[in-house]
């Protein structure tokens, strides 16, 4: 006799609604691949359709935490809070943006014929991060981290007669299946000190743990090079420039923001849950002993966002210069996490929902020339300014905005980090970091400089269809509102750095 | 009327200006006329800020309206406000800058004709007013910082509008340069009262003053903090030492020196002044008066020489800053005020007028190619006679009153401290003030054509470009301020509309006259009335204001009068050589002709002194520098480049050193992205070894 | 001879991780580097069931094997694929020869 | 010496011997039949561990698929004229430092720290046990195993297929 060991498992099933709905959704593009195999052009409303429901779902949990699949008291395998709600709409946005995005990139234009498997594995990206944003279970937080993997990795090759392509794709599943096979073992040596996969009993564990402190930093390094290669943060960056550059455009965007999420999430989430003991009376998380956490935050978002900058500096190709920039948004974000507190779990919200739109931003424009032009080349920018005034204008505001300038968004997300990480009196980095950004005007002007200093007798004209100019509309409109009506998003991403069990 | 509708009209005034500019740079190159809509906006701005003005002054005289909005809240006790303070002084203000703004805006429709951006100056003149409005209406000293640059960044904008010219490129980059460099004490004071307060708001921090809260607990840094502010206004009221960048930036177009070089945002410096007056101590107010007697002076005895007629006048706003500031100094608040208003219309009126003058002659600004002008320009002369009348303080003027104001206040506060420097400075100023604004005048408009040619086709300006001239001209008469024509006290401006200041320094650190327990009776009620401060003017600064006014006024009329006749000598009658006498005095005249060496003493200091660290650092990146890389080009190129002019390397050279090194170091990082994916996992191996070791 | 305990499961694992490991960053040919994953999949499978048995931790443990077991099989399936794609594109299979994308 | 960890250092053995070959091996096709003894090897050491079920599961899908899987890669990226399928190697001498002072450090991690030990059973048999722990506490990894599988599916096919 089986004894029910889900009781409610009808409550669990309703829980993981807006998963179901991104499965039912891969599924219905999928089959109508299959049966109209003519009609192609249908699969990115199909995939909206599928996006807004699911992202209904996602509203109407919010506000309403709860775990899911639990077994035993709250050690449950989905931890539904408003957190990873928050990020999950995130995800959504950007995965509109993308589907918007590649209706009109010319690279995935060029592969009709399969389309069907494009959108299905672009769903397949969102189920794991789906997963990955709540995930509680180390074991859960592998396998979804995995799914999101393996649909990148063929996404990143998708035009298959492009060198560029598949290149990049090659690079990407080696080093991606060696950091996953580095994180696993990781993950193994933390089951063996603890005995269990899931982050709180972990928790708990770790109290009357024997383990040496060896073995503990090794495993927590190891699982850190997982987790370091899904952000990008050095020295677990090495593909990001290389897949970056040779991925097609909308994949490279996506990657870069919703992917780099997913895996912030898993840090954030990792690192409260598993290792703290509690919070002080100022709100600083109390970690753990073994490691110093903090120096090893920042020692990895220091070397992060230098690394980033000043490599940044010296590329010529457009989207590698943007790759190196994401790496050094990598290295702030990261120091938002290093702060260990929850203001800068709320700064590290709000900078990612700007970067978002900024980061985008950037990459749409940039595809939107490169549709025309076939080049990504800063040279090749030249006097684009005057020939393309909009789209010239636009990579303008989304540049002056990574760079973290007034009154753009980016100046909000970096203030908030600067403003926690003062007030967590961390002097010291604040101003290391705010050298950088003085590093990273320098290659974000140049770009503007290439547009609108320099003259080319070249005219480009790019058409754009009422689609473009509304996507480019959509990105902008928020970056500079919110750069200056800010504090409805404040106050979402307040409510939203609860973190369930915690 | 209410003070909803008040700060509704208010937000109108501060927000048209900006449509304006948004509106016309985008549409600029599209719809030709666009402009009008600019100058529509303005219009509907002046007549706004009239009303403003009028219903404030009718219906809420006494009360200080606040409107506030939270914009960002940090945590409970740190809250962000944006917000508007009303107060006689803005009203006021707001209609100066919407007038002035407005009649250049009429101005140039005419003077700019046929330029090839004329839509994107009219953009610029848009943003200016807003950011000045901004300067003007805030409530919180972070808001004004973030104003102050939004001015700075547009007057940089229409400084260097015809950027084709290096000069004038140079002049807008000097600028910009010099303000950052009063900006950088500002910011630092506004850091200081932000650390001590946690807020911004000029009522929160002066009432926590009041409550005896000082920075660090100290007199003296409360002093140093009012210091630190002030230079924020020693940057852009051009004071000296930082005075230099106010002559070259003539070399934007003329409407744009009336409405920025001599009305409103150098005005702005003297405007924060006045905000921040409240926390001054006597330290710092001595500071203030002495940085403005020492820009009175010196300017003044440089226009004495000057031949280009935008230059006289530059130099005169800035001798005549220096008065204002100086009033500031000695305590005489509301004749400060007083006078940066009267001087910004008849400043505006002689710089349209030397416009108009400009215009007319095709661009030509010596005045030695001029001369005779009066019967071609018959309204620019008499507008300009008017004005100059004005500065130079002879009665029936604005300028009588104001000035005459201030240098009794300067005699009141010799006879109470003993401090007699800032009398006797004051009226050596007045009387060069009126001999080089005469000069100007004789030199241009009176005696015989220099410059046939150009006199043949001078003309008088259309309409729009006369209108404001006769505006400011009349403005300059006293009617508009008092009936009296001798003393402005009994005058509705002086008397009813400007309030005397709130003093919310400790009184141990005021000046005795300005004490506390010598407030007279009926203030003291008036303090109980008025939830803020308390009122300045004590009984004793009352009496001797009040005996200095008349001594003040004879002296004052009678070196005007001397001034104004010498000029006549010199020039008109011609009764004294005045190149022989330039001649005896050479040295002098010289130093005078040369604008004191200014520039050539900051080239010989600093840029001197960047020169001799760039020889070291050049050797260092020859020696060791070179050493290592193995004198790669960029290198060499580098070294040409240390050794090249360093007229280039003073505003270039560091931040291209600085790109220099953080371009080496991007290169060593490049070195290890080398495409082979082994290669970078060899490198996370030996990453997490070394992370291992270190933690 | 000490009786065989966790320590000595673990010394096989830790040398077939270290060996995956060595293949994946030295060898040429994408396949090999592949077998050099497998090489550390199943080295961390030993980790788990080695500790599920000596720490008395339940069959969790083997499920998460049989869970990694099933993800290198999909992981493998990809992988190949993309290897033959770069081979009908570049017509090798040396991954240090696939080097077009870098600083 | 008793019997079973006679068997563990067979098993062992042949594990670690057998990698050593694969990795080291020039000739891919000598590596991927090494391989094969590996996941034997493997294989024994999770029976020794009481876990059969792993082991079969071991056998099946790594000797079975995976391992055939990789032949055919290894084919169809080389002409089959060739008799020695050599392959060269890169970066030995940094490797060689890198992972030795990893595994070392490993080596000590693992075997210094205390480990929470209890003195061991009989084996039981698991295939019940798994089945219904996969279905119950386990159903939500159960599924997402299943849209990885899709996933790998649809990628693989995806890239392997020709062009219409």
């Amino acid at each position: 006799m089986i004894t029910l060991i889900l009781p409610n498992l009808s409550s669990d099933l309703l829980a993981i609604l807006p998963e179901i709905s991104l499965a039912l959704t891969l599924v219905a593009i999928v089959v109508f691949d299959l049966i109209f195999s003519k009609s192609k052009r249908f699969l990115p409303f199909i995939s909206l359709v599928g996006i807004v429901i699911t992202f209904a779902f996602v509203v109407l949990q919010f506000g309403d935490p709860k775990s899911a699949f639990s077994v035993t008291g709250n050690n449950s395998f989905l931890s539904l809070d408003n957190f990873s709600s928050f990020f999950k709409i995130l995800i959504l946005i950007t995965t509109a943006f993308i589907v918007l995005f590649s209706m009109s990139s010319q690279e995935v234009n060029s592969c009709p014929d399969r389309h069907g498997e494009y959108y299905a594995l672009i769903f397949g990206m969102v189920i794991g991060m789906f997963f990955m944003v709540s995930a509680n279970d180390l074991i859960l937080i592998y396998l979804s981290l995995e799914l999101l993997s393996l649909s990148s990795y063929v996404l990143a090759g998708f035009v298959k007669t492009s060198v560029r392509n598949s290149e990049a794709s090659l690079k990407y599943i080696i080093y991606g299946s060696a950091s996953s096979g580095i994180m696993l073992f990781g993950i193994s040596i933390l089951y063996g000190i603890t005995g269990s996969t899931n982050l709180h009993e972990i928790n708990s564990l770790l109290h009357f743990t024997a383990a040496s402190q060896l073995t503990f930093v090794m495993a927590v390094l190891m699982i850190f090079a997982g987790i370091g290669f899904k952000i990008s943060i050095v020295p677990f960056h090495f593909w990001t420039p290389d897949v970056y550059e040779g991925a097609p455009i909308s994949i490279t965007a996506f990657l870069s923001v919703a992917s780099k999420a997913a895996g912030f999430v898993i840090l954030i989430r990792f690192l409260k849950i598993t290792f703290t003991q509690g919070l002080d009376k100022s709100g600083y998380w109390q970690m753990l002993p073994y490691i110093d956490w903090q120096l090893l935050l920042i020692v990895f978002s220091i070397i992060t966002m230098t690394f980033g900058n000043f490599a940044a500096l010296w590329q010529d190709n457009l989207k590698r210069m943007l790759a190196y920039s994401s790496i050094a948004h990598a290295g702030y974000l990261m120091l938002g996490v290093a702060v260990l507190s929850d203001q800068g779990l709320m700064a590290v919200l709000v900078y990612f929902s700007v970067y978002l739109f900024m980061n985008l931003g950037a990459f749409y424009v940039v595809m939107l020339i490169a549709n025309k032009i076939d080049s990504e080349e800063i040279d090749d920018y030249k006097g684009l300014g005057y020939s393309l005034p909009l789209l010239g204008t636009a990579l303008g505001i989304f540049l002056i905005s990574l760079t973290g300038l007034p009154p753009t968004a980016g100046f909000i997300g970096k203030l908030y980090l600067f403003i926690a990480l003062v007030d967590a009196n961390m002097i010291t980095v604040a101003i290391i970091a705010l050298l950088n950004t003085v590093v990273a005007l320098y290659y974000y002007i140049r770009v503007l400089k290439a547009m609108f200093l320099t003259k080319s007798e070249k005219h480009i004209v790019v058409k754009l269809s009422p689609l473009n100019y509304t996507v480019l509309f959509l990105l902008i409109a928020p970056v500079l509102i919110l750069g200056i009506y800010f504090t409805p998003l404040i106050n979402l991403a307040k409510e939203s750095i609860q973190l369930l069990g915690f | 009327m209410t003070e909803n509708s008040i700060i509704n009209i208010s937000l109108a005034i501060l927000f048209l200006p900006l449509l304006g500019f948004v509106v016309t740079l985008l549409l600029g190159k599209k719809v030709k006329s666009i402009y009008l809509f600019e100058v529509f906006l303005i219009t509907v701005v002046l007549i706004a800020s009239i009303f403003l003005a009028f219903s404030k002054l009718s219906y809420f005289i006494d009360d200080k309206i606040v409107a506030e909005l939270e914009w960002f809240r940090l945590s409970d006790t740190l809250v962000f406000n944006l917000g508007f303070l009303l107060d006689n002084i803005t009203v006021l203000m707001l209609f100066v800058v919407a007038l002035i703004s407005a009649l250049v805006h009429y101005f140039s429709i005419a003077y700019m004709k046929g330029d090839e951006r004329y839509n994107r100056y009219f953009a610029y003149l848009g943003i200016f007013t807003f950011s000045m409005n901004g300067i003007v209406l805030t409530n919180n000293i972070l808001m004004m910082y973030i104003f102050w640059e939004l001015v700075g960044l547009s007057s940089y904008l229409l400084i260097g509008f015809w950027f084709e010219k290096k000069l004038a490129s140079d002049a807008g980059k000097k600028a910009f340069l010099v303000n950052r460099i009063g900006d950088i004490g500002m910011f630092a004071g506004i850091l200081i009262l932000f650390l001590t307060y946690n807020t911004f708001s000029f009522d929160a921090i002066f009432q926590a003053i009041g409550a005896g809260k000082l920075p660090f607990n100290s007199d003296f840094w409360l002093s140093v903090t009012g210091i630190l502010l002030f230079m924020g206004a020693i940057g852009k009221s051009a004071q000296f030492p930082l005075h230099v960048w106010l002559p070259d930036a003539m070399e934007g177009p003329t409407p744009v020196s009336a409405l920025i070089h001599a009305a409103t945002m150098v005005a702005a410096g003297v405007y924060l002044t006045i905000r921040i007056f409240g926390l001054l101590t006597a330290d710092a107010m001595m500071f203030i008066a002495v940085i403005g007697m020492l820009s009175a002076f010196i300017p003044a005895t440089i226009a004495l020489t000057q031949n280009d007629i935008k230059k006289v006048l530059a130099y005169s706003t800035v001798s005549q800053l220096g008065y204002m500031v100086m009033a500031l100094g000695v305590g005489a608040y509301k004749f400060a005020f007083f006078y940066l208003v009267t001087h910004a219309f008849f400043k505006a009126c002689l710089f349209l007028g030397s416009g108009s003058v400009i215009h007319a002659m095709h661009h030509e600004q010596d005045i030695r190619n001029m001369g005779g002008l009066r019967k071609k320009l018959p309204l620019t002369y008499a507008t300009f006679l008017i004005a100059s009348l004005a500065i130079s303080g002879i009665p029936l003027t604005s300028g009588f009153l104001s000035k005459d104001g201030i240098l009794a206040s300067t005699f009141a506060f010799g006879s109470l401290t003993g401090y007699w420097i800032f009398a006797i400075v004051g009226f050596l100023v007045a009387l060069m003030t009126a001999f080089y604004m005469f000069r100007l005048i004789i030199i241009t408009f009176h005696g015989e054509p220099r410059d046939h040619h150009k006199f043949e086709h001078a003309h008088e300006s259309p309409f729009v470009m006369a209108m404001p001239l006769a505006v400011l001209a009349m403005l300059s008469i006293f009617i508009f301020y008092t009936p009296n024509p001798f003393s402005a006290d009994q005058g509705w401006f002086f008397n009813k509309w400007i309030n005397s200041a709130e003093l919310h320094a400790p009184n141990a650190t005021r000046f005795d006259f300005m004490q506390s327990e010598v407030a007279t009776e009926t203030e003291q009620t008036a303090e109980h009335n008025s939830s803020h401060g308390e009122i300045t003017y004590s009984e004793k600064y009352t009496e001797a204001m009040h005996s200095a006014h008349y001594p003040a006024m004879y002296l004052s009329l009678f070196v005007a009068l001397a001034g104004i006749l010498t000029a006549f000598v010199f020039y008109q009658w011609k009764k004294v050589n005045v190149d022989k006498l330039a001649n005896s005095i050479k040295p002098l005249y010289n130093f005078s002709l040369n604008k004191w060496y200014f520039d050539e003493f900051y080239h010989k200091t600093f840029v001197a002194g960047l020169l001799g660290l760039s020889k070291i650092i050049a050797w260092f990146d020859a020696k060791v520098v070179d050493g290592i890389v193995n004198g790669s080009a960029e290198v060499t190129r580098r070294l040409a480049f240390f050794t090249g002019g360093f007229d280039k390397y003073v505003v270039d050279g560091l931040v291209n050193l600085m790109a220099y090194i953080s371009g080496f170091i991007g290169l060593i990082f490049r070195r290890v992205q080398t495409g082979k994916v082994q290669t970078y996992l060899v490198l996370v191996i030996f990453s997490i070894i070394i992370l291992l070791f270190l933690f | 001879m000490i009786e065989v305990g966790l320590n000595h499961f673990l010394v096989v694992s830790t040398l077939l991780f270290s060996m995956g490991i060595y293949a994946i960053v030295t060898r040429k040919n994408a396949i090999m580097v592949l077998m050099g994953v497998e090489l550390i999949l199943n080295s961390a499978n030993i980790n788990f069931i080695a500790f599920t048995r000596f720490g008395n931790f339940g069959l969790q443990g083997h499920l998460i094997a049989l869970f990694v077991i099933v993800l290198a099989a999909a992981e493998a399936a990809i992988a190949l694929a993309i290897v033959l794609n770069i081979y009908k594109t570049l017509s090798t299979v040396n991954i240090d020869e696939v080097d077009s994308l870098k600083d | 010496m008793n019997v079973y960890d006679f068997i563990f250092y067979l098993f062992a053995a042949i594990t670690v011997l057998s990698a050593f070959f694969v990795v080291t091996n020039r000739n891919i096709v000598y590596s991927a039949f090494f391989l094969l003894f590996t996941f034997f090897g493997v294989a024994g050491i999770y029976v020794l561990l009481g876990a059969d079920f792993v082991a079969i599961v071991q056998l099946i899908v790594y000797v079975g698929g995976i391992l055939i899987l990789l032949l055919f890669g290894v084919m169809l990226t080389n002409k089959i004229t060739n008799v020695e399928i050599k392959t060269g190697t890169i970066n030995i001498y940094p490797a060689v430092i890198g992972v030795g002072l990893l595994s070392g450090a490993l080596l000590a991690a693992l075997i210094t720290s205390t480990w929470k030990t209890f003195p061991t059973e009989a084996p039981l048999p698991t295939t019940a046990a798994l089945g219904t722990m996969l279905l119950q506490e386990y159903a939500l990894v159960f599924e997402l195993l299943g849209i990885i599988l899709l996933i790998a599916l649809i990628g693989a096919a995806s890239i392997a297929r020709r062009e219409a």
